[in-house]
């Protein structure tokens, strides 16, 4: 491999050499903020070149005049048979990056007052985030599962990274069984594709199963069904999904934002990759499977949300039926189902971040719990105004209300699902949408409640100067400028299509 | 009937089933130690001897042994063999039973139909041969690998510390 | 030039987010400045866009400016485009420069009132969505800033909302105008049924040829009838004109702004903008000039007799936007929006000063508790003098004598007599209230002590407005030639100096008759007032012909016996069985939520082979 | 002559579904952990098989890789087992369900 070669593996580069720098940092002197800088220094150079490997493809398309400027792309190219960087795989490890980016921020707030260690969090954050760049750019099984592992180990130290609390070392506890039960179904899964292809490649993998037919190829295709099961797990999709509350509920609110974004989009690309490019959307039975799931996903995740008292459990809830929705976009297939699964995760990642952000600025581990109950959020406008407002606009995103960016998700959802006369599933998307704005405007009018009673959480009052509190406001404006003004957003999606469509 | 397989294929699901039904922990875990050497046998059948002695040095020697340091940590002693046997009743393994049974008829279906075998080569892909594609077309998996134990090593040690 | 465009709606916005989550940290001077200044520079673009057009009007007398797509998927792209043609500028020219006067009137008006950056966030607000309404391209986005000024008028009407009798004001006004609104949005419905669009260029284009059948023809009728529900609930006429009277409860700056010189106008802006439907339906059109007609002299003789200094306003306001409809319904477009135009000059120079002569005298309304204020308020005087002038159309000096008599010129040119006939009546029943409303104000024995105002931001507007009540305003002329079909009566010559001695001297007779009534006070007519038929008459005049009542009996009170009736009944509980069932599977489904990973794990597995055996059966 | 490869396939599945049954049954942490090892070992022996069945170093190498991983998660499941009973006195995973609903 020469230096050219190596260009496209910038961001994985720069996030490996950021945990070993971050690693020796820590060695050499514990100090919250410079540790957390070290690290977030180098997050956002490796974001900056994931963004700079998909500049071109994005000004060809939005920008013409400009498309020269860039210089001569050096993408996609395949990077040994295990990663390919591609305009795709760029565009999800940008959002993977960002996520981190905006993880670290959250937990630089939350850690603050927290007593134990405060360092290993951040290192944790980045080595999971390099898993999911790796799944982003996988085209490989050896490439997709260490990616999956390198994205789920770090994990179990986060969410139970609160030792001292009980709730946290539950959560812990039930996703670390649980995970390793998934990976190891889609272990087995792989296993079973591998035996009857002889090939580890997505590509080939689609090329040698075209040779099969009958029961020939149930091995293949019962392969499928338990890397989709795990996968499935991953995503929290019914029947699956009965982790998710309770992990969200235990581990500390930055960790969930992560846990509840960038690590389920990074497993929804690989995913969407494997579909395509070892051609899985010809097998009508696994289509069948995903119809069912996803309607399964959108009815129970409202319906469980429904009463919900504690905003960590329903956002988790919530994000069982937003799943439901993208996988709903992804059955749809064809080159609009790309479009619309990329537009709904950037959205959905941007407002999921601003709700579990706001939860972290309102908790902090000195107290026994994080800020979760609805409770405590009664009346936090006449308080926290510029809080409220950002939770305000990302639950009316959440809720898919017109100029929000959720909004233009769900629409997206519908173009494609029309596109292809899924009328079953657009039914379960209007009926999951119907009663999600009731829980969503519940928790809503929470905020807006008058509270007579002393407040028992309180976000820091400087928080506006914070890092955190700025990203926050940051998230806000995306979220209405994707609402208004979104074009320039779905040309960055459109210019980082799939290959193989 | 290959015996020199199905031998120690027969010792590997018995002793895994005794190791998972057990109700002390370290007769449950030398009842693993037996599965996992008669699947290393069974490496070494299927012409992998290098992933044969991995089998015996790092499964066996390195992963079960952590577990015996956990156990006799523990100091788990013959109380938890009277509470095992309070929780494990046909109550509770029935129904799990039950659906484990379908999973292995479903699985005997379909890795397993009628008529189609694969013989199997008597070829050995021994240690150069894996060594060589390991650093060739897989290294990045071994640079990532690494990265895996470095993050276990991390959370292990800050979810482990004593304070 | 026009690249600027965008600022005319961009500016107000940034004023009304910057006064929003000011929050009232600005203090008086910052929202002052924040909430004049944009409009401000609303009006200074405006101006400029003005001098370019008519120095170098763009190709095919339009402008469009595309701000953005806002979305492509699939064949859908809808863009957010604004455009700039005659009619347009001539309305953003009212909204921005009378608009900036009456901002810059408030700035002095509303000094000290607690809600000061409220208001302004408020009514930049309103300006940013009436010119988003007017230069729409689309009627979509007409009908967003339709609904945005409703909303702010609402929230103005409001403004005081301590007392409960403006909160109802304001909701008697949302929920009337509403019911236009409602009409509206399935008038443009049925419209996008029919040809597949809402770009109003389009529209306007495809129109003649879609509705040419007998089925078309019933269509565009019934398009153009539920068009004309829109403007009469937002132009206060006939039957939905209650509202207007009691929106007098908002500060008197929004009554000038909202509730004369533009938003009330906005119905006649719909039509004229949709003429092509009109003309298509001809017996709608003439319904239009039937109910201006109508609802003109119904608000004269209404006018005559009240007491309160701005409903007086508000019921000529009502009066003369019966005459841009009457002109709508002849055919006079371009009569209607000039005198559209000179309206919004002189009746905002009325409330403006209106507003004046009431904070001198202390909040007080009534004009029976004033009286011989021209010493003590010599401006406010004058301007009521030169305004009252333009209301009651004196000749050649004044500007509501040109637009006025055009539009009678043009019904009487058309061939419309009945339209005429009503329209010159209605000319003597505004001179006469003018005149009384003048005189007792202004004249007679001094009831209150008063005390002037002062700053350039008192007079100045006034002062601007006064000149453009004059023979001034009369002399712009808006470049509607090409947007807006041409009149019958073009160029009458002496039969229009005809109309014109006619209709002047109506006015200068009106004005006569009542100053002499006035000042002799004749015994025999003192009597004749006194008896009981002409106290009644009085009473019922007053009473605005009794609407309210029979609005009240007619429609509140069935419905509020309606929802009674209603509450509880089968209806509603079948619709509550659906939210019961979904809380009985929230119970339900929760019970799956044990907290034990035992069973977590166990429909996992339970999942799994279902799913396999599914694969293995469905293949 | 030596076992058809359908047949190792199978010996690794029903190891697999006995490490699944070790998860569902068992309330004591440590035996879940050591029924995850179990399963992880289950798809190596499939890898193994289906490497020699196509006469790749492949499936070894993921047999390294599942190795690495197993070692890792243990590593890390141990260590949360060893917290766990510190706070909970008990490795019953029952008693860990605070949370629920």
């Amino acid at each position: 491999m020469n230096g050219i070669a190596l260009l496209p593996l910038l961001p994985i580069l720069i996030t490996s050499a950021t945990i070993v720098v971050a690693m020796l940092a820590v060695a050499f002197r514990r100090h919250h903020w410079w540790n957390a800088t070290v690290v977030a220094i180098g997050l956002n150079l490796a974001l900056l070149a994931s963004a700079w490997l998909l500049l071109p493809e994005f000004l060809v398309r939005f920008l013409p005049q400009f498309a020269g400027a860039a210089g001569a792309p050096v993408i996609p190219r395949a990077e040994t048979p295990l990663l390919v960087v591609d305009a795709y795989s760029a565009f999800y490890m940008s959002l993977v990056l960002a996520t981190a980016l905006a993880t670290a921020t959250l937990s630089y707030a939350y850690m603050e007052g927290h007593k134990g260690n405060r360092e290993e969090v951040y290192l944790l954050l980045a080595l999971s985030a390099l898993g999911g760049l790796v799944m982003a750019c996988s085209r490989h099984f050896a490439s997709f599962f260490v990616g999956l592992e390198l994205l789920s180990l770090p994990l179990y130290g986060m969410i139970g990274y609160l030792v001292k609390e009980r709730r946290s070392l539950e959560a812990a506890m039930k996703y670390l069984v649980l995970s390793a039960a998934a990976s190891a179904f889609i272990l087995f899964g792989m296993a079973l594709v591998y035996a009857q292809t002889g090939s580890l490649l997505f590509t080939e993998i689609g090329e040698r199963a075209g040779g099969f037919a009958g029961p020939d190829h149930s091995m293949l295709l019962v392969g499928g069904a338990l890397i989709l099961v795990g996968i499935a797990f991953k995503l929290s999709l019914a029947p699956f999904h009965l982790w998710t509350p309770d992990v969200y509920e235990g581990a500390p609110a930055p960790v969930v934002a992560y846990l509840s974004t960038a690590s389920k989009t990074a497993v929804f690309a690989v995913l969407l990759r494997y579909f395509v490019e070892a051609k899985a959307y010809r097998y009508g039975g696994l289509l069948d499977v995903m119809t069912v799931l996803a309607v399964l996903s959108i009815v129970l995740g409202n319906v469980l949300a429904l009463m919900q008292d504690n905003i960590k459990r329903l956002l988790g809830y919530s994000s069982i039926a937003h799943f439901g929705y993208i996988l709903a976009a992804f059955i749809a297939a064809g080159p609009l189902a790309v479009e619309a699964v990329g537009v709904y995760l950037l959205t959905y990642v941007v407002t999921n971040l601003a709700a579990f952000g706001v939860v972290t600025l309102m908790s902090s581990p000195y107290g026994e719990h994080d800020a979760d109950a609805l409770w405590d959020y009664r009346g936090l406008f006449w308080r926290r105004p510029n809080l409220s407002a950002i939770l305000t606009v990302a639950l009316l995103s959440l809720a898919g209300i017109p100029m929000t960016a959720g909004f233009i998700g769900k629409f997206y959802v519908f173009a494609a699902g029309v596109d292809k006369r899924l009328w079953v599933l657009m039914g379960a998307v209007a009926f999951g949408s119907a009663i999600g704005l009731f829980y969503y405007l519940r928790a809503m009018a929470q905020l807006y409640l008058r509270a007579p009673w002393v407040r028992k959480y309180s976000a820091p009052l400087d928080w506006a100067q914070g890092a955190g509190g700025v990203m926050l406001l940051a998230l806000m404006i995306l979220m209405l400028v994707l609402g208004v003004f979104p074009s320039p957003f779905i040309a960055i999606v459109q210019a980082s299509g799939l290959a193989g469509q | 009937m290959d015996l020199v397989f199905w031998i120690p294929a027969l010792v590997a699901i018995v002793a895994t089933l005794l190791a998972v039904t057990n109700y002390n922990p370290v007769h449950g875990l030398l009842y693993l130690i037996v599965s996992l050497l008669a699947v290393a046998l069974i490496f070494f059948r299927l012409g992998a001897p290098f992933a044969g002695i991995l089998e015996v040095i790092v499964y066996a020697g390195a992963i079960v042994v952590l577990f015996v340091f956990v156990v006799m940590m523990l100091n788990l002693g013959d109380a938890v063999v009277e509470q095992e046997k309070r929780w494990l009743k046909p109550r509770v393994w029935a129904g799990p039973a039950v659906l484990c049974g379908v999973l292995i008829v479903e699985l005997w279906r379909v890795v397993w139909p009628a008529g189609a075998t694969h013989p199997l080569s008597d070829a050995v892909i021994d240690a150069p041969h894996v060594g060589v594609a390991l650093f060739g077309p897989y290294l990045l998996a071994v640079e990532l690998a690494s990265m895996m134990l470095l993050a276990a090593l991390v959370a292990a040690f800050h979810l482990g510390r004593h304070d | 030039m026009y690249d600027l465009l965008f600022l005319v709606f961009a500016l107000p916005l940034a004023g009304f987010l910057i006064l929003a989550f000011g929050r009232g940290r600005l203090g008086e001077n910052g929202a002052a400045a924040v909430g004049v200044g944009s409009v401000g520079g609303a009006a200074l673009v405006t101006a400029g866009l003005v001098a370019q057009f008519l120095g170098h009007p763009p190709d095919g007398g339009a402008y469009t400016q595309v701000l953005w797509d806002w979305m492509k998927v699939g064949g859908f792209t809808p863009h957010f485009a604004l455009r700039l043609d005659g009619l347009s500028l001539t309305m953003l020219g009212v909204i921005t420069g009378v608009g900036f006067m009456i901002h810059l009137f408030a700035s002095w008006y509303m000094r000290g009132d607690d809600g000061y950056s409220r208001f302004f966030s408020y009514m930049n607000l309103f300006v940013a969505s009436m010119v988003f309404l007017v230069l729409g391209d689309n009627l979509l986005f007409l009908y967003f800033g339709w609904e945005g000024v409703g909303l702010c008028s609402f929230l103005l009407i409001g403004f005081w909302y301590k007392d409960a009798a403006n909160g109802s004001a304001a909701r008697k006004a949302f929920i009337v105008t509403r019911v236009g609104d409602t009409f509206m949005a399935i008038g443009l419905f049925w419209l996008f049924r029919s040809l597949g669009t809402l770009d109003i260029q389009q529209v306007l284009q495809l129109a003649p040829q879609a509705f040419d059948s007998e089925s078309g023809r019933q269509a565009v009728r019934g398009i153009a009838l539920l068009l004309l529900g829109g403007a009469v609930g937002k132009s206060a006429q006939l039957p939905l004109q209650t509202w207007l009277p009691d929106a007098m409860a908002g500060p008197t700056p929004v009554s000038a702004l909202i509730h004369a010189a533009t938003m009330v106008t906005a119905g006649v802006y719909l039509i004229a903008r949709t003429h092509v439907l009109f003309e298509l339906a001809p017996d709608v059109q003439h319904l239009v000039g039937v109910v201006g007609a109508v609802t003109l002299l119904l608000a004269g003789f209404t006018a005559l007799v009240q007491t309160d200094i701005k409903r007086v306003l508000a019921y000529s306001t009502m009066s003369q936007i019966g005459y841009m409809f009457l002109a709508l319904g002849a055919g006079a477009w371009s009569a209607a929006i000039f005198h559209l135009m000179t309206h919004a000059f002189f009746k905002a120079l009325l409330f403006l000063s209106a507003g004046a002569v009431i904070l001198a005298c202390h909040h007080e309304q009534d004009i029976r508790k004033m009286g011989g204020l021209r010493k003590t308020l010599p401006l406010a005087f004058w301007c009521f003098v030169v305004g009252g002038g333009a209301l009651a159309a004196v000749p050649y000096i004044t500007a509501g004598f040109y637009s006025k008599d055009e539009i009678l010129w043009q019904a009487y040119a058309g061939g419309h007599m009945d339209l005429f006939l009503a329209g010159l009546f209605g000319a003597l029943l505004t001179s006469i209230y003018t005149t009384r409303l003048i005189l007792v104000v202004f004249f007679g024995e001094e009831k209150t002590h008063a005390h002037a105002g002062h700053g350039v931001s008192y007079w100045l507007p006034l002062a601007v407005l006064l000149v453009l009540s004059t023979f001034v305003g009369g002399l712009i002329h808006p470049p509607l030639e090409g947007v807006l079909p041409a009149a019958p009566g073009e160029g009458g010559g002496a039969a229009q100096l005809g109309i014109e001695a006619l209709s002047g001297s109506v006015a200068i007779g009106g004005i006569l008759v009542t100053a002499l009534v006035y000042f002799t006070r004749p015994r025999a007519l003192l009597a004749l007032a006194q008896a009981p038929a002409a106290q009644a008459v009085r009473r019922f005049w007053f009473s605005a012909f009794g609407f309210d009542w029979l609005y009240d009996r007619l429609l509140v009170r069935p419905f509020f016996w309606l929802v009674r009736v209603c509450s509880g009944d089968l209806f509603d509980q079948a619709i509550g069985t659906i939210p019961e069932l979904l809380r009985h599977a929230n119970v339900l489904s929760t019970r799956t939520q044990t907290g034990r990973m035992r069973w977590y794990a166990a429909s996992f597995a339970a999942g799994a082979v279902l799913i396999v055996a599914a694969v293995m059966f469905r293949g | 002559m030596i076992v058809p490869f359908e047949q190792v396939l199978f010996v690794s599945g029903v190891l697999f579904v006995l490490g699944l049954m070790g998860i569902l049954i068992r309330r004591n942490i440590l035996f879940v952990l050591m029924s995850i090892e179990v399963m992880m070992n289950s798809a190596a022996l499939a890898f193994v098989a289906a490497g020699n069945r196509w006469g790749q170093p492949d499936g070894q190498i993921m047999f390294i890789l599942i190795l690495t991983l197993a070692a890792s998660e243990a590593s890390v499941g141990l260590a949360l087992v060893l917290q766990i009973f510190r706070r909970f006195k008990t490795l019953d995973t029952d008693a860990a369900s605070e949370m629920k609903g």
